[in-house]
Order: structure tokens, then sequence, then C-alpha cells
């Protein structure tokens, strides 16, 4: 085994020679083959990040044609059935095609460019989670465009999302879940297998960014939140399609049996969502104040035990339901606790703006619109944690005004920002300062006048979910502010659209570390090649960049000519193996096409599943077999085997 | 008529809106120390000392723990008084129905239980404890100005109860997406003196009176020879369908169709030929070309009659 | 022309699905759906006659079927045919149609009544409702498209739902027995 | 202009030092050095929660009922499933054979348990599909029915997809065309093994033994 070497100079020359070299191994292919068969995270990533941003455009534009309908009384743009269908598919979009997606895409992005590897560690399950999440989009929208969209909530309650929504529509929607779910999954898995087994040497546990540790920790709770709703849908599927009695009370089943495994997962996928953001929020504060977070530990004990509390109470959305009343309490304390890892990120970064010397870029302006409106959100879920309080507010506006704020707070400004934030790694440019400060103020104020009269309007005794309303309830003046709000939110974001078109073509070009940033995928180019980096750096301090003098010390001995990555071990990042990546491939793209193969006949026939199970395992075979692999095969079977244990030394 | 958590018509909704009032204080207290801790740190003139950041960062924390301690020690209290229910008070049963309440209210002797639809009215300074069941979908109760929702589950049975104490017209709707018409399903709950409340509660055991005039009599005689009466009941008449509301005494009821419309013979007309006009996806069939409009006026002034 | 070929198929692929889908909230006046010309039985004078197939409108449209599935126990229907396995009534899910299993002699029995205590109910329904219950009576029987058919349902237990039942192959004619005889 | 990018905070062009020679390092095949260990791992923990999801629904549907199985459904069988819980404890055995030749890079000794494990895995399956049989109940009789149905079907899933792989990897074997890394695949396949049959274990005592105790 070798170890650490006296540090020695590389040669510009020898540096070209294996720049060349990784370039020819790791490049993508050209042409539309060529795309199906990538396999590098930045592309996929990439994918991710930007299908996600379409949906958040179609979701957008559902909210807005819902408040077109609900800005006066009686209004009639839309009929309840589209308006149902219209709300459950915003929801559903929100959640399963945009948040997830699009946090685990910035995962698969950034975090091998930040932990100082060349790829994920299952290249071809991420690419494959890629096109499932896709097909899952293309399903949901493709059945809304036939009039098949779901109408029952995108909570799904049963019995009206069984025996009493007749069609195909909720049909739809149960397999869109599978498929995202599948999704998230690969991803998942392949992240957590990347931060454990991927670092770069010396990147010990207490050195991983922060961003790094909330995308490990989702990863964790995708893991059981995914699966959870996974098997709920599937029960629902069940029950609609071959009449089994999972939520029917009639025959022993019960439709609370939904609720509970449904918010099981639907209460961690909120915090699924936000930590991520909250990573976004660390990395920009640390860069805009010129200093590293404070408290770092902290920092990390808050994010995991977010994770855990954030299994522990989901039924504060099942208050209302007939439940003891003993087990309420329990969950209301979890609700109030889960506050206090939350204050204490948030006052650590207001620390660490205190000790740093703030620069008012836009990335920066958008942490401070989290402070705002991520705090409001924040009290607003404390209150709603009161069992008495939330049955009054419960499936009212009050509700939409909350979880709106958080999720807008919490997820969608540090998204934003961290848009602009890594424009530069993501397309060479940086983006219009003056356009992302127009963005920002107009967002700001969009999401307050539109967001802020519905906490008025739950007082006011309007429930959610309601296509229209009678003049009388006297709902009709915020309501209206409430729709003018979401016409200031539209103008942000075209603005913003506009902004990410006009840059990507024509911003300022930046360097590789423009905004003078501390980790390791500012020590790439800008956009990074196809193999981030031509040497993996080794890791001396937990603020990579800032601390080092003039020199970057780096690995060396790694092979060019194949898709070869560091492994290291879990706790101290310190280099124990090798692993050979695979090649682009179609398999992955063709799975998924079989996965896709096996959940929308299912919807029609129960042969689907037979077909279904042929074609999956007909895509694996195509995915595993020999000729898939570019594995280099033992030198010659037969006489090295009989008289030793072979070691992989001995075969060179 | 009144629909609002902050105007509370009786005693539990009064304490939870002096608890809200409490949350508002604290969450904008928070919220103004955030702000001005995030624009002093902004705008300070030398940066913080590490000691300086780990003492704010501390003293901060330890504020939040101890303000959600208060908080949580004051929720449980007000849990206790709402949640506990009284041993006395009168015993209404609460069916939800796609898209309106069905009412009873119940009796050791079935002849003078009463039945009725979306409008309940109680006496005030009493408390009435509710048994709700749904008849298809999760619909919830809730009425804002009286007390929290609850939600009506299929296969289960939930209690709840609330009191008025001032005398009055409280609105409330159904809190759970229950399908096409969520958003019409309305009940009002009236609160009346006790001696009011004795006097409506006779009239709505009482058998309503027989048709007075000839176009009422012709009213009542479609009902029953056309499918009005396989859904409908009308006590002291063969109709006794149980899939609609009870209209025993529909002509003492302010609304139509949960909420949606006046109840005014011209909307009960039209209600009848097309209720699908006023509220889309409503379980009640169109008449449209099945009643001719003398037979709908017919239905509707019978109908008025009934008090 | 592949791609004439993939629009066109879209375009067949949305007008059925828009179809299978509608809610149909509105009832139509009542002129507006004519009442199918029915033939009774094959059995007449001279040459074989050709029965015309005639197509209920709601067959393949799930919403409409369930609608048809509330009519039939708002209208009481399931005081005689109970959940379609009959009792005072004839049944209605097995293979065999005294009046014939076509959309229109069925709309035909519904509307017009038949001796024995088949009420007639055109007077009291709109043809728009009648045609869902046709298509809820023929889903009973597995007549209709598997994907329109209701599913289970929370109140009955013990029947298959219709969506799972193998379709019945009806048979044309029947005796009713004696009991049934006026 | 742009003012946001702050020069003076650039830092210089850097030097690469080399810190660290990684020539010498070796891929590695077996246990938590090799990423396809992580993956299969992750496999196991979201399967394994599938199956604890199953158990907790059919434990909260327990609660609706005054008896178990409910009213007028049979127990269910027992001897179907305690011979298919012993075949599947048996499937231990040349799995865990070829794992241990893997680790000693034996392919004559994989090829060799890696075709009884085969075999064994046909008796599996057909076990499983009688098992069906013996619970007596359909899925659509009542949500007793639904839940023990959903529970084994989802066992039954990891049976065929663990027969599945093993068949793969068999294939590579047999047609001489291993790497290295297949021989870490056996080792894996085995661990998978593992948890698929003691997953079975509590599976088994709440299908078949546990209503015979309420």
């Amino acid at each position: 085994m070798s170890a650490a070497l006296a540090p020695i100079p590389l040669e510009t020359e020898t540096i070209t020679r294996e720049r060349d070299a990784l370039q020819r191994t790791w490049a993508s292919e050209p042409g539309l083959l060529g795309w199906l068969r990538e396999v590098n995270h930045v592309s996929i990533g990439k994918r991710y990040v930007i299908t996600a941003f379409v949906f958040l455009l179609l979701g957008g534009l559902e909210a807005g044609v819902m408040r077109l309908q609900l800005s006066r009384p009686e209004n009639r743009i839309l009929n309840p059935d589209s308006y149902n269908q219209f709300f459950t598919v915003h929801g559903s979009t929100m959640m399963f095609l945009f948040a997830v997606p699009v946090m685990l895409g910035m995962g698969i992005w950034l975090v091998p460019m930040m932990i100082g590897t060349r790829n994920v560690s299952f290249p071809r399950l991420n690419a494959f989670g890629y096109y499932t999440y896709l097909f899952g989009g293309i399903v949901l929208y493709g059945a809304f465009l036939f009039n098949t969209g779901p109408d029952a909530g995108w909570f799904a309650y049963p019995p009206l999302s069984t025996a009493f929504t007749p069609g195909k529509r909720t049909d739809f929607w149960a397999q869109m879940i599978t498929f995202t779910e599948i999704a998230a999954l690969a991803a998942s898995i392949t992240l957590i297998a990347t931060i454990f087994k991927q670092r770069a040497p010396g990147m010990t546990l207490n050195r991983i960014p922060l961003f790094v540790w909330s995308i490990l920790v989702i990863s964790f709770m995708v893991l059981f939140a995914m699966p959870t709703v996974a098997v709920a849908s599937i029960f629902l599927a069940l029950d609609r399609l071959i009449s089994t009695h999972f939520f029917n009370a009639a025959e022993g089943g019960d439709p609370l049996l939904w609720q509970h495994m449904f918010w099981f997962f639907g209460h961690p996928e909120v915090y699924i969502i936000f930590i991520p953001g909250l990573g976004f929020v660390s990395h920009i504060v640390a860069t805009f104040t010129r200093r590293p977070v404070f408290g770092y530990p902290m920092m990390v004990l808050s994010l995991v035990a977010t994770a855990f509390m954030g299994f522990a109470l989901w039924v504060h959305h099942m208050f209302a339901t007939p439940l003891p009343q003993l087990g309420q309490s329990f969950f209301t304390a979890a609700s109030t606790v889960i506050a206090i890892p939350t204050g204490v990120q948030i006052f650590c970064w207001i620390a660490t703006i205190a000790a740093g010397r703030p620069r008012y870029a836009t990335p920066f302006l958008f942490v401070l619109g989290f402070f705002i409106v991520f705090t409001i959100g924040g009290l607003t879920g404390v209150m709603v944690a009161s069992v008495p309080f939330d049955l009054q507010v419960h499936d009212t506006y009050f509700v939409v005004a909350h979880f709106h704020y958080v999720l807008i707070g919490g997820a969608l400004f540090p998204l934003l920002g961290a848009i602009y934030y890594w424009f530069p790694k993501f397309s060479g440019r940086l983006m219009s300062e003056t356009l992302g400060k127009w963005h920002f103020w107009l967002l700001l104020i969009g999401v307050n006048v539109t967001f802020f009269p519905m906490h008025l309007l739950g007082y006011m005794g309007m429930p959610r979910r309601v296509y229209t309303y009678l003049p009388e309830t006297g709902w009709g003046p915020l309501n209206s502010l409430a729709s003018a709000g979401a016409g200031i939110i539209v103008v942000a974001m075209l603005i913003f659209a506009w902004n990410v078109f006009s840059s990507w073509r024509n911003g300022d070009v930046a360097g590789p570390n423009p905004w003078g940033a501390d980790t390791l995928e500012w020590a790439t180019e800008s956009p990074p090649a196809p193999y981030n980096f031509a040497h993996i750096p080794v890791v001396q301090s937990p603020a990579p960049l800032w601390e080092a003098s003039g020199t970057m010390p780096v690995v060396t001995g790694m092979r060019t000519d194949v898709r070869e990555v560091l492994i290291s071990s879990v706790m101290d990042a310190h280099p124990c193996g090798k692993h050979e990546h695979p090649g682009p491939s179609i398999w992955p793209f063709l799975t998924s096409v079989c996965v896709a193969l096996y959940f929308v006949p299912v919807i029609f026939t129960p042969w689907g599943a037979v077909l279904g199970t042929v074609a999956v395992l007909a895509g694996a075979a195509g995915w595993g077999l020999p000729h898939a692999t570019s594995s280099k095969p033992l030198p010659a079977p037969g006489s090295m085997y009989k008289d030793e244990p072979l070691t992989p030394e001995a075969a060179r | 008529m009144r629909e609002d958590i902050f105007h509370p018509g009786g005693p539990l909704a009064r304490e939870v809106a002096r608890f809200g009032g409490f949350l508002h204080v604290v969450s904008a207290a928070v919220f103004g120390l955030v702000m001005i801790a995030l624009v002093l740190a902004l705008v300070r003139r030398a940066p913080v000392s590490e000691r300086g950041m780990r003492r704010g960062v501390a003293l901060a924390t330890s504020l939040t723990v101890a303000t959600l301690f208060v908080f949580l020690v004051y929720d449980l209290s007000v849990g206790r008084t709402t949640g506990r229910a009284p041993s006395r008070g009168r015993q209404l049963t609460v069916i939800g129905h796609q898209y309106w309440w069905e009412v009873h209210y119940n009796d050791s002797f079935p002849s003078r239980q009463v039945i009725t639809a979306n409008e309940i009215v109680v006496p005030v300074g009493e408390p009435v404890r509710l048994e709700l069941q749904s008849h298809d979908v999760i619909h919830s109760f809730w009425v804002p100005s009286l007390r929290g929702k609850k939600d009506l589950v299929p296969g289960h049975t939930a209690t709840t109860w609330f009191q008025a104490d001032t005398p009055g017209i409280y609105r409330g709707q159904c809190a759970e997406f229950c399908g096409h018409q969520h958003a019409k399903m309305a009940l009002f709950v009236t609160a009346v003196s006790p001696d009011s409340f004795v006097s409506w509660y006779k009239g709505q055991q009482a058998v309503p009176p027989a048709p007075s005039d000839s176009l009422r009599a012709e009213g009542l005689k479609v009902f029953l020879t056309t499918t009005c009466a396989t859904c409908h009941n009308i006590a002291g008449t063969p109709a006794s369908g149980t899939a609609g509301p009870d209209l025993s005494h529909v002509g003492s009821r302010m609304y139509l169709a949960a909420g949606t419309l006046k109840n005014t013979p011209g909307n009960m007309a039209g209600w009848i030929m097309d209720p699908g006009a006023y509220k889309v996806g409503s379980k009640m069939p169109s008449h449209y070309g099945t009643l001719t409009d003398r037979q709908v006026r017919a239905i509707a002034a019978y109908l008025e009659g009934l008090r | 022309m592949t791609r004439t070929v993939l629009c066109a198929s879209a375009l067949v692929l949305l007008a059925l699905a828009c179809e299978r889908e509608d809610r149909d909230f509105h009832s139509d006046p009542a002129a507006a759906t004519p009442k199918p010309n029915i033939v009774m039985s094959s059995l007449q004078p001279g040459p074989v006659a050709v029965i015309p197939k005639t197509e209920a409108p709601y067959d393949d449209n799930a919403w409409m079927t369930a609608e048809g599935m509330r009519l039939y126990h708002q209208m009481n229907c399931s005081g005689c045919h109970f959940e379609g396995g009959g009792g005072i009534g004839p049944p209605l899910m097995d293979d065999e149609w005294i009046y014939g299993s076509d959309p229109a002699n069925i709309y035909a029995t519904i509307a017009e009544g038949r001796p024995g205590g088949m009420p007639p109910w055109g007077t009291r329904m709109t043809p728009q409702q009648i045609w869902t219950v046709v298509s809820y009576v023929r889903s009973l029987s597995g007549l209709t498209p598997r994907g329109a058919r209701p599913g289970r349902s929370d109140h009955m237990s013990g029947n298959l739902a219709p969506q799972n039942r193998t379709p019945e192959k009806p048979k044309p004619t029947f005796t009713p027995p004696a009991s049934w005889r006026p | 202009m742009t003012p946001v990018m702050d020069t003076e905070l650039v830092p210089p062009p850097q030097r690469l030092v080399s810190a660290f020679d990684a020539s010498g390092i070796e891929e590695k095949y077996f246990g938590t050095d090799s990423v396809s260990w992580w993956g299969t791992v992750g496999f196991m923990v979201i399967e394994g929660f599938t199956l604890i999801l199953c158990m907790g629904a059919y434990f909260y549907l327990r609660k609706n009922e005054l008896g178990w199985p409910p009213e007028r459904t049979p127990l269910p069988d027992l001897v179907v499933p305690t011979i298919s819980l012993a075949t599947l404890l048996l499937k231990l055995v040349p799995i865990s054979m070829a794992a241990r030749k893997a680790r000693r890079w034996d392919g004559d000794g994989v090829r060799r348990w890696l075709a009884i494990t085969l075999a064994w895995n046909l008796v599996n399956l057909g076990m499983r599909i009688a098992e069906f049989g013996a619970l007596r109940v359909r899925w659509d009789t009542n949500a007793y029915g639904s839940i023990v149905w959903a529970t084994l079907f989802d066992h039954a899933y990891l049976i065929l997809f663990d027969l599945f792989e093993t068949a793969g990897i068999a294939l590579v074997f047999f047609r001489h065309q291993e790497t290295h890394r297949d021989f870490g695949a056996v080792d894996d396949d085995a661990m998978y093994t593992w948890f698929l049959v003691l997953a079975f274990i509590p599976v088994y005592v709440m299908l078949y033994w546990f209503p015979r105790w309420t």
C-alpha cells in the first residue's frame, strides 16, 4: 500500500497529458443515443434540475389559474371537476415532481464535486432514476392532458380516492407516486454510497461540507419515507384495481391506515425538501460573509436531530381524526421540540453574519429572504402543533399560508439563491445581478402579498380545496389581494426565467471561483470537465480553498484510461481502494422503459403485472449481463485457482 | 351570521381564541427579535468575536426552549379544558353525506326523534354532544365560532361537543375535501333561547300539516307519484326515502342545498328542475324534462308549506 | 408520414380518453337524446331481420356508469333486483336476459317497463339518466369495458366487484318462471 | 461591471503538488470497501422496511376485528408454510458455500454451489406458490385477506428477484466470463439471501402463528 508522500510539484506537461487522457475516457457521447446512454453525474444532475424547474413552471401555472378562479366569489373559470384536477396536480407536481427531485438533483450534481470525486457511486442506477422520474412526470401530465388528471387531492384520502372516484384518474396518480419513489430511492442509495465511500482523502466526517451533510441526512430519510408512500400507494392501487380491502371500513379495512402511512411519509417529506435548503443557506452565508459557518458540530447535529424527529410527528396532520387524545400530546410535544434544532441553525447563521463581512449579492439576498419568510412559516408551524389551535385552523387557508411560507421560505428561496450562486458552475457564466435583485424583491413582495392574507382567510373560516365560495362569506377582498400577489410572483419568476436564459447565452464569463468560496467544487473549472478533477484533491481543513496557500495537495497515480475513482474509508476518509466505474449504457434508459411497461398497463389490466415483471426482468438482464460491463476479465480461468487463494495483487 | 375563530360564540372557541391571541403576541415578539438580531448582525460596526457568537447563540437557544416550554404548558392546559366532553347535554348524531349534513336529535322514544338537515338549532348555555359518522367519504365538522373541527370517518364514530353562549346564527363548512361540492357543503348552527328551542323542537316533532290549498295538494300528489319520494322522507306521508335529506319541515329552513341557495319557492323550483346548475355534481338528479313547470311549482309550494 | 400517423393516433387517443373520463354534469333536455329504435325480437314474418346493434353512450365512461349505480340505488332498483343478484325481480348479473342484453333493449325495459312488475321509468327519469343505468346494469354482468366498470363497493360484501367479474356471454332469450308471469 | 466578483477574494492559481500516490491501491471486492456492498445493503434496508410496513399494517388492521382471522375466515394452513420456511433456511447452505468459495477465488467451487442454489431456488418458488393456497383466503374477501396476500407477495417478489440475480451471476460463471467483481457479487448475493431468509421468519410467525395465539 502506498502512503502519503512528501509533496512533489506536478509538471504542467504531465497535467496536460493526463487531462487529455481523462477527457477521452470520461467524455460524453454525441447524438441522441449518446444522450440516452449518458451516465455522468453532472449531466444527470443538470437534467434533474432542469426537468424539475419545468415542472415548477407547470405547477406554478396551475396555481395561477386556481388563483384566478378564486379571485372573486362564484367565479366560473374552472368548474369543480377541473379545479379538483388542478389543485391535485399542482400539489403532486410541487411535492413529487419538483421539490424532492430538484433537491436530490442538486445533490447528484454538486455532491461529487464538493467531496472531490469524479462521479457518483452507481452511475447507471443514477441515470435509471432520472428516466424513471421523468416517466413519472410524463405519466401524470399525459393523463392530465387527456382529462385524466387525478382529482382526489395530492393526499388522496380513501374512500374518496377509492370507491368514490371511478375512472382511471387516481390510478395514474398512484403510479406516478411509485415512479417518483423509485427514482428518489435510486438517487438516495447512490448518494449515500458516494458520500460514505468516495470522499477525497482527508475529508473526515467533520470536514464534510454542510450541504453534503444535508444530502446525506435526507438520503437516509428517503430510505424510510419513500417505501412507506410506495407501499401505501400500491395498497391504494390494489384497492382500486383488484378490489382488496385495505381501506374499506366495511370489510375490516381502515381509511385511517392510509392517513397514518401517508403522513409517516408526508411529514418527513417536508424535511426532505427543506433540509437541503438549509445546506444551501450554510454555503451562501459562509461565502458571502467570508468566514466558515459558526458552530459546525451544532449544525450537523441539528440536521441529524431534525431527521430523526421528522419521523415522530406525522400524527399532527391527523389531530381532527378520531384518535385517542393521550397520544396527541406526544405529537404536540414532538412538533414543538423540532423547532429547536431549526432555531439553533438560524441563530448560528445570524451569528456568522455578525462575525463576518456581508456582501449583498443576489444569493445572499435570497438568504435574507429565507430568514424573513421561513421564520414566519416556522412560527405558524409551532402554532399548528397545538391541538386546540390546530383544530381551528386545520384544513383551512391558514394551513395553506403556513406551508407555503415554510416551503417557499425554507426551500424555494435557498434554492433560487443556490441557482444564482452555483450558476457559474452550471454554465460557466454569472447571472445578471440587476435582474436578480428585481427577481428577489418582486418575489419577496409577491409571496407575502399572496400568502399573508391566507392566514386571515383561515381565521374567517375558509376551508382549503374549495373551488369557489359564496359572496356572503365575505372572503372576496382578501382572495382578490392574494390573487394579485400571485400575479407579482408570476412576474418575478418570468424575470428569473429570462435571467437564466440570457445569462446562459451571454452572461459574464466566470472563472473557476467567482465568489471566492471555500469548498472543493470551486477548485474545478466552470463548468467542470467530465471527470471533475484532473487530480483528486487531498483535503486538510474544513475550508480547503481558503486555507490552501498557493499549493493544492492532490492524489496522483490514478488510471486515466478507465473510469477509476478513489474509495476511502467511511469515518476518516483514508484511501482504501479504487473502483472502476461503468461507462455509458443504454440499459438504464431501457430498464426505465420496462418499468413504465409495468406500471402503465397494470392500470388497465391485471395482466400488466405479468407483462411488467417479464419486462423488468428482461431490462435487468440486459443491464447486468457481461456485455454491458466494461470490467476486465480474470487472466485465464483454470490453473490459477487451483493452488492457493488468488489475490488481486497476484493476478497482476 | 358569524364565522370567525376570533369572534367566538361559546366557551370552547373563546378559550382557543384567547390562546390564539397569546400565540400571536409571542410569535410577533419572536419574529421581531429574530429580525432585529438579523439587522444588527448586518449593520454592526465591528465583527462579533467568537465568544460573542457563542453567547448569542446560547442565549437565543435557551430563550427558544423557555418560550416553547411555556407554549407547551399553556397548550396542554387549553387542550385539557377543551378536550373533556361534558356528561350532560343533548345528544345529536351528525351524518356526513356528499354534499350535505344529516342531523338526528336522538331521543329514547323513536317517535320523538327529530331528523333535519344542514341546520342545527340548539339552546344557548347548554352543551351539545355530537356523534359524528359518515355515509360515504371523509368529511369534517367545523363551526369556527363554536369549536374546532372533527373528522367524520367511515367506519369510525367520532364524538365531540360544543356550547353556544350567545344567541345567533353560526356558519360552518365541511373542512375535509370530499369531492366536487366540498365548497358548497355548509351548515348552520342557530343558537336560540331555551324557550324558543323547546317550541322549535315541538314543531319539528309534529307531523307537518296536510296541504292547505289545491296547488299544494297537487304538489304532494306529484311528490308521491314521481321519483321524489324514493329519496326523501316526509313525516305523515308515504314518502320515506333515505338517500336525500328529510323534508318533513323543509319550509322552516333558511337555506337549500347545504347553504347554497336561500330557501324561497322560486329557488326550490329551480333547484328541483336542475340541481347541477347551482351545485355541479350534486347527487340530486335533474328533473329537466320529466316534470312540467306546473308540477315543479306545485312541489315547491307544497314544500314551502312544510314548516 | 410517420408524423402524420403519430399525430392522428394521438388525436384518437385524446378523443377516446376525453370521452372515457368525461363527467357530464348537466342533464340534457329530454329531446336531445333520441330514444333508440328498438327491435324486440328476431322473430318476425318474412326474411330474417338484421338487428342493428345499438351503442350505449356511457358504456366506456366510468364516471357515468357510477352515476348509473347511484341512480340504481336512489330509484330503488335494488328494491327488487337487489345488488344485481335478483330476488323479487330477475337477476341482472347472470347471462340470461329476458328482453335482450342490447343497450337499446335494456333502455326500453327501463323506460317502458315490462309485464310482471317492472314499472316504466321513462316519465320519471331523463334519457341521460336512463342511459347511465343501462351502462351500470350492463356492467353488472361484465358487458362493458373492464376499465369503466365499478370497482369494489364500500358497502357490499361477498360480491365480486363488477370490474373483477368475467364477462358473461348473454343468452338471447330465457323463459321466465311461472311466478314472474302476470 | 460585475460588482459581485470580488477579485481580491479569488485565490491565486494554485500549484498542484502530489500529496498521495494512489497507484498502489487496488480495487476491493468484498465487504464495506466495495461500493456494490453498499448498494446491496441499501436495497436490503428498503425492502426490509416495506416488509416492516406490511407487518405494521397487519397489526393495525387486526385491531378492527374482534377475532383474528375475522369471522367466517379459516385459519391459515401450517404444514405447507413450515415446509416452505424449512426450504428457505436450507437455501442458506449452498449460497453460503458459494460465497466461501468466492472469497477464495475458487471459480469451480462457485459454479458448483451456484448450480445447487439455483436448483433449490426453484423449490423455494414452488413452495411459495403453494403457500398462497395455504392462506385459505382470497385477497378480496376482507382486509385480512388483502394484507396477508400483500405481505406474502412482497416477500415472494424478493424470492423472485433473488432467483433472477443468482441466475444472472451463474450465467456469467458458467460462460467462464467472471471477473473479480463477479466474485464480489456472489458474496453480496449471499448476504442478500441471508437477509431474505431471516426476514421471512418474523413474517412466518406473524402470518401463521399469530392468528393461532389470539
